[in-house]
């Protein structure tokens, strides 16, 4: 008979006008919403591009070997994954960098789709997960096991819960803007980051390093890009028509 | 109704002795060099515990079938004796049985823990975490890094805390999930925990030892068939206790010193 | 020897009042009554908690219905996730041991028939007894508020090891307010139960009415006595330990806490605390506890034997130095928890001795019962079959003890479902099985109204074969080497034995469903039993020479005199052609 | 013996006794040996195994690792322990004459006890030595503060007995002797406990 506050504020009845102030959101400022590395429709005003790089010799990625769940040692069997942690592309490209405008937002609408966070063959996809602050999170398990999710959260509420097979989905959304690691209790080379943003202007680097910022209205920004062992990096830069603006970021990067 | 109490005990009894004697459900087959000794103490004390207990349910059951309430007027007859044969009985037969069983049993334990592990053994250093063991090779140079809590980082799998900037014996310690010993070898496991209460625990090596966090336990054994077999954590340590598993292999000789060349080629 | 004085008016007034009568009442007999009403509310919920726990390691993926609105953190969509399975053990293991185990037996049925059956009025210090219950109700409403608060009750079981009890939430879902919760409730417990034993001591001692000396006391205010004896010096062993832990957890101190741990990604800031320090002075409580269990089933049932035995118990004096030897050695013993907990293994064999030792009072006890079944003329009414069941299923109890008593045996077995098997035999059945034949044995007495005979041995016969079925399995799983405390099996070699899981689930189902039996008995009864006479069961010990329910100074102002022991079956002598004689000399024995 | 004699509240161990109930009825004299005297002896037995139990906490915690802080003890101790054997010497004196106005002296001092040591805490807090600053100063609080609560205990049974001597009828001899019992076994403890933390802390 545990009642978490999560229960409270999410399907309690009473609640009710939560549920409408997203509906007219959506009415009114529909077109504004489509984040950028969503394809389709062109979106209005300026863009910023870029490719995120690094200088010095990355640390050596390590096979993780998963002999405690059999079930994912021989779905890895073929080709054993690598740690994500530093994952490096084709001419010094670095994967997995949170790009983000970090001021100058003229106070965009908050993304609304759910996030999707897979926990698959005992990996967690995608392994950085940017999201706006209060935009749905919803974390799936379809492994033949139980897996346990314990985002390491300092300014949002920590929580820690398990989803054994088959267990429903778990519905959160976080409150506070927050890079939140995220690691299962049971593997313990589960790891994965939420990139929690203030923000619904974001693009989470692919393979080749690139990242495309969309629909900004004319104004000054700054654009910050995130790793999760370098640091963070920003620049200045000023949206006029609705030209697009080339912006790259180098990262130093140690062995160890 | 005292008839029927008998009969329901000693249908007990009996289905239950079977059980023990035909060995549905029994210990793994030994594979340690310890293990023999282990089994034997086993099977004496269930031999003699089993006769006690067959003989105090039976003759529970046969007083309840004999001394019901038959209106017939009998006297009750004490016990023949008194409460003397009881006492013999008790600290004679049992106080022998006891001591026959704790100066054989001493010696066995003394043999798996008290006895300072062979000079060379292989010495490999286990840590137990929530929820997983990791096993640490000293590699070539044949010492172990030093650890630090501070540098644990289990995204880049450094679950030891190594230094390898800065300490030269720790880059090339071999870490892996799975305890890879030789055949009829003396192993040396230097147990440590990281965070909580754990216990290494494998029934066909009839070992099993707790990790405490802030002790460094020693525990030491020899294989003696090779396989693989799983390691499982018998002291609750929290929501993944049930799937804290790791597996042992025991290779022979040949084979481990081939694993140990690769896995140091890869550091 | 004491001797009695003019009866002087009573120690306190009888009270007025349906507050003062029933709610807050300083009558020994209602405060018995209120102690085990809670255990039985205890026994409830422990007993539901355990179905639920059987259920999951039977089926692990089958949701169980309503349990996803009863807690959506613990069990989301109904199945039940490791840590909620964790904290359902928890729960169970302290609400059986402490609020069913220690307070029915021992503060239960003790306080209501230490004072009647010493001849006395009242306990010696009834304001005291009276608030010891309600500090130990309160211990059970904190204990229970875990299920409701923060992050779900605490999962580091009843024996709450620390570091993972003692470091907080980062040590996973429940360890946070939770914990916290669980070591004030077993604090508070050990002050209610500390001066619980203080009233028991003070008024054998001391309250004894004339005739009654020590040697002619019943042997179930011996087993009290003794019993009262452990507790005061084990609950306060218990109570600093509680303490330390608290300051551990709430105020940064680091006494079980060594340096360095890393919890959760999180370097923990304590350092220097030594985790075995817990285990000791756990276990230096922790053995006497189950003491504490049994002791008050053995007085139980050496004085309920001879009733239906309609035969002097064999050997008392042998008895009453044997629960003295048991409750000595009780405190020598405690390190056998802890053979492969990293202690130094000589201590093993040292605490290994005491350990084996131990089984010889309890081997004569148990032959001295079956001693006096010899050449009796049993009567089988409901409480002699659940006597006779308490010998059975403590031999086979006792008998594992052998087992998990040598180290070298124990490097195998401990951790595994054989010490689950072999404790809940001496505990969760044995014990159980006292209190069942106390209940019917003087539910006439304290209700004045007789149980129903056949829904008993309905009770009897279904609760005995289901705890067989549902506890030796137990120990086949462990000498399988099945890990206790798993929430689901996973393991390879575990999983050809989740059929007996099976077996084991439906008995304890059945068993369970044998309880509500036992229950409709009990509450029915209540109120539409047949009147009871003052002795239904021709007995001779003095709470059978006063009323049904007993009066509210027990004796209706004319104390008894006490002529001779409670031994007195089966003699040719008796007053007009019985075969028993009275304690109480010439007791007006009203002809209701 | 019938009529429980004396239905005293004589100060539990562990807790301050129950509220003690208006003027209990008139009470017959009670030949030895008393409940309420058995009681405290019994009390005193469970409260030396808690304390025994702490003291080797104490040891195995501070052989467990180097992090044992020696720090001197604040003087005002010996003060205080002289206050509370001064209070044991009246408290006698009191039993023995059977008169309150001692036992209101006890009461006084006991309170100026109780005071003294809250200062000693504060003149520790000053030095920077908290609970978790180390483990000898968690368990000099931890000593200090569970005699506190002991001796409250005591001086809850005092106060019974005071109420006692207003209340029309005999002297209350039996609560005050069980009273003075408890009170002069506060005054053991206190010097077990001191002794233990001059030699370890």
């Amino acid at each position: 008979m545990t009642l978490p506050p999560a229960f409270f504020r999410r399907d309690a009845p009473m609640r009710t006008h939560s549920v409408l102030l997203p509906a007219t959101v959506l009415l009114l400022g529909g077109p504004m919403l489509i984040r950028s590395d969503v394809v389709g429709a062109p979106a209005p005003g300026g863009t910023i591009t870029g490719k995120v790089t690094y200088t010095g010799t990355p640390p050596k990625m390590k096979p993780i070997d998963m002999a405690k769940e059999p079930a994912c040692a021989q779905a890895h069997a073929a080709a054993p994954v690598m740690t994500e942690n530093v994952v490096t592309g084709p001419g010094n490209t670095l994967e997995w960098v949170v790009v983000y405008i970090s001021a100058g937002d003229q106070g965009a609408a908050p993304a609304t789709e759910p996030v999707r966070y897979d926990q698959k063959n005992c990996q967690y996809i995608p392994h950085v997960a940017a999201m706006d602050v209060n935009e749905a999170l919803d974390v799936y398990n379809n492994d033949p096991h139980s897996h346990n999710i314990h985002p390491l959260a300092r300014v949002n509420p920590e929580w820690n819960k398990s989803q054994p097979k088959g267990a429903p989905p778990i519905h959160t959304t976080w409150e506070k803007p927050e890079f939140i690691p995220v690691k299962c209790n049971i593997h313990p080379w589960m790891h994965g980051w939420f990139a929690v943003l203030t923000t619904p202007h974001f693009a989470v680097t692919g393979d080749n390093g690139t990242f495309t910022l969309a629909g900004l209205p004319p104004g000054k920004y700054t654009v910050t890009a995130w790793h999760e062992q370098f640091g963070t990096q920003s620049q200045d830069v000023t949206v006029t028509g609705s030209e697009t603006k080339p912006v790259s970021f180098v990262f130093k990067a140690t062995p160890y | 109704m005292g008839k029927l109490f008998a009969v329901v005990v000693t249908i007990i009894t009996v289905v239950s002795t079977a059980i023990f004697i035909a060995h549905t459900w029994w210990l793994p087959p030994d594979i340690s060099a310890h293990g023999p000794a282990i089994d034997r103490q086993l099977s004496e004390t269930m031999i003699s515990s089993g006769v006690l207990f067959v003989l105090s349910q039976l003759a529970l059951a046969l007083f309840a079938w004999r001394f019901g309430d038959r209106k017939d007027g009998r006297r009750v007859k004490p016990f023949p004796g008194g409460a003397t044969p009881m006492v013999v009985f008790a600290a004679v037969l049992v106080g022998a049985e006891i001591l026959t069983l704790t100066l054989v049993g001493a010696k066995v334990w003394a043999g798996v823990f008290q006895t300072p592990s062979d000079p060379n053994s292989l010495q490999i250093d286990v840590q137990a975490e929530q929820f997983a063991f990791y096993f640490r090779y000293a590699g070539p140079d044949g010492r172990f890094g030093a650890t630090h809590p501070e540098l644990i980082n289990e995204a880049s799998e450094n679950f030891f805390g190594l230094d390898p900037a800065r300490d030269t014996s720790a880059r090339d310690d071999i870490v892996v999930p799975t305890l890879t010993i030789p055949l009829n070898r003396p192993i040396a496991l230097t147990l440590r925990a990281k965070d909580v209460n754990h216990a290494f625990y494998v029934p066909e090596l009839r070992i099993q030892q707790d990790f405490v966090p802030g002790l460094t336990i020693p525990l030491h054994f020899t294989a003696t068939q090779t396989g693989r077999y799983e390691i499982v954590c018998t002291q609750l340590c929290g929501l993944g206790h049930y799937n804290m598993r790791a597996y042992i292999e025991v290779l022979p000789q040949a084979q481990f010193d081939q694993w140990l060349k690769d896995k140091a080629a890869q550091q | 020897m004491t001797h009695a004085t003019v009866a002087g008016a009573h120690g306190h007034a009888p009270p007025q009042g349906f507050l003062r009568k029933h709610v807050f009442s300083l009558d020994h007999k209602v405060i018995g009554k209120q102690y085990l009403d809670l255990a039985l509310v205890a026994v409830c919920t422990g007993m539901v908690l355990s179905w639920l726990m059987r259920f999951h390691l039977a089926w692990p993926e089958t949701p169980i219905p309503g349990l996803a609105k009863l807690s959506p953190n613990g069990a989301a969509g109904g199945v039940i996730t490791p840590e909620y399975y964790l904290s359902l053990m928890t729960m169970h293991g302290t609400i059986m041991v402490f609020f069913v185990l220690t307070t029915a037996p021992f503060a239960g049925f003790g306080n209501y028939f230490l004072p009647i059956q010493v001849g006395a009025e009242d306990m010696a210090f009834p304001r005291i007894n009276m608030m010891s219950f309600w500090v130990t109700l309160v211990a059970f409403l904190v204990l229970i508020s875990a299920f409701v608060v923060g992050d779900g009750p605490p999962l580091s079981g009843w024996t709450a090891y620390a570091p993972l009890s003692a470091v907080g939430k980062d040590a996973g879902p429940g360890q946070g307010v939770g914990q916290t919760l669980w070591a004030v409730s077993i604090t508070l417990f050990c002050v209610a139960q500390l001066l619980g034993a203080l009233n028991f001591v003070t008024t054998t001692l001391d309250l004894r009415t004339k005739g009654m000396s020590l040697a002619r006391m019943p042997y179930s205010t011996w087993a009290w006595f003794i019993t009262s004896v452990i507790g005061l010096i084990a609950f306060a062993v218990l109570m600093p330990a509680c303490i330390l832990l608290i300051l551990d957890r709430v105020a940064g101190t680091s006494f079980f806490i060594p340096a360095g741990l890393v919890i959760s990604d999180r370097l923990q800031p304590h350092a220097g605390g030594s985790p075995l320090l817990w285990q000791h002075l756990f276990w230096f409580f922790g053995h006497p506890e189950v003491y504490i269990a049994i002791l008050p089933g053995f007085g139980i049932i050496s004085h309920i034997l001879p009733v239906f035995a309609r035969k002097p118990l064999l050997g008392p004096r042998v008895l009453i130095a044997c629960l003295i030897a048991i409750a000595f050695l009780s405190y020598t013993v405690w390190g056998h928890h802890m053979f492969l907990s990293g202690m130094n293994p000589f201590s093993a064999t040292l605490f290994s001795v005491p350990t084996l030792v131990i089984t010889i009072p309890a081997t004569i006890v148990t032959l001295l019962w079956i001693g006096t079944i010899y050449g009796a003329r049993l009567r089988f009414t409901t409480p002699a079959l659940f006597c006779l069941g308490f010998v059975s299923v403590f031999v086979s109890g006792g008998i594992s003890g052998f087992f998990l008593a040598q180290p070298s045996i124990d490097t195998y077995l401990h951790g595994t479902y054989f010490v689950v098997g072999h404790f809940h035999f001496v505990m969760g059945v044995a014990a159980m099985f006292g209190i069942f034949a106390a209940t019917y044995f003087w539910a006439p007495k304290m209700f004045g109204r007789m149980m129903n005979e056949t829904l008993g041995k309905w009770h009897f016969w279904l609760t005995f074969i289901g705890v067989y079925c549902v506890f030796m399995p137990m120990h086949y799983l462990g000498l399988a080497g099945n890990v206790r405390r798993y929430s689901a099996f996973t393991d390879d070699y575990l999983k050809p034995l989740i059929p007996l899981h099976r077996f084991i689930t439906i008995a304890a189902l059945c068993t369970g469903a044998a309880q509500l039996i036992f229950l409709f008995n009990l509450i029915r009864s209540r109120f539409r039993g047949p009147q009871a006479p003052d002795n239904p069961w021709e007995a001779t010990s003095l709470e059978w020479s006063t009323t049904s329910p007993p009066p509210f100074d027990n004796f209706g102002g004319r104390p008894p005199v006490v002529e001779r022991g409670p031994n007195e079956y089966g003699i040719a002598s008796g007053a007009r052609g019985m075969d028993y004689a009275m304690q109480a000399a010439a007791a007006p024995v009203s002809a209701r | 013996m019938t009529g429980a004699p004396v239905t005293t509240a004589a100060s539990p161990p562990a807790q301050p006794p129950a509220p003690p109930t208006p003027a209990a009825p008139p009470v017959v004299e009670q030949p030895r040996p008393r409940p309420s005297e058995t009681g405290v002896w019994i009390a005193i037995a469970a409260i030396s195994m808690t304390f025994a139990a702490l003291t080797s906490a104490m040891v195995v915690r501070g052989s467990a690792a180097a992090d044992w802080r020696h720090f001197r003890l604040p003087p005002i101790l010996y003060l205080n322990t002289a206050v509370l054997l001064a209070s044991s010497a009246v408290l006698e004196a009191g039993r023995r004459r059977v008169a309150g106005h001692l036992v209101w002296v006890t009461l006084g001092l006991g309170l100026v006890f109780v005071a003294g040591q809250i200062v000693a805490w504060r003149q520790l807090a000053a030095q920077g030595l908290f609970l978790a600053t180390s483990p000898s100063s968690a368990f000099f609080y931890v000593f200090t503060a569970l005699h506190g609560l002991h001796l409250l205990g005591g001086l809850g049974g005092l106060g019974y007995v005071l109420r006692r001597f207003d209340a029309a009828g005999p002297a209350p001899v039996p609560a005050l002797g069980a009273a003075a019992l408890y009170w002069h076994f506060m005054d053991v403890l206190w010097l077990c406990v001191l002794v233990l933390l001059v030699l370890r802390v």
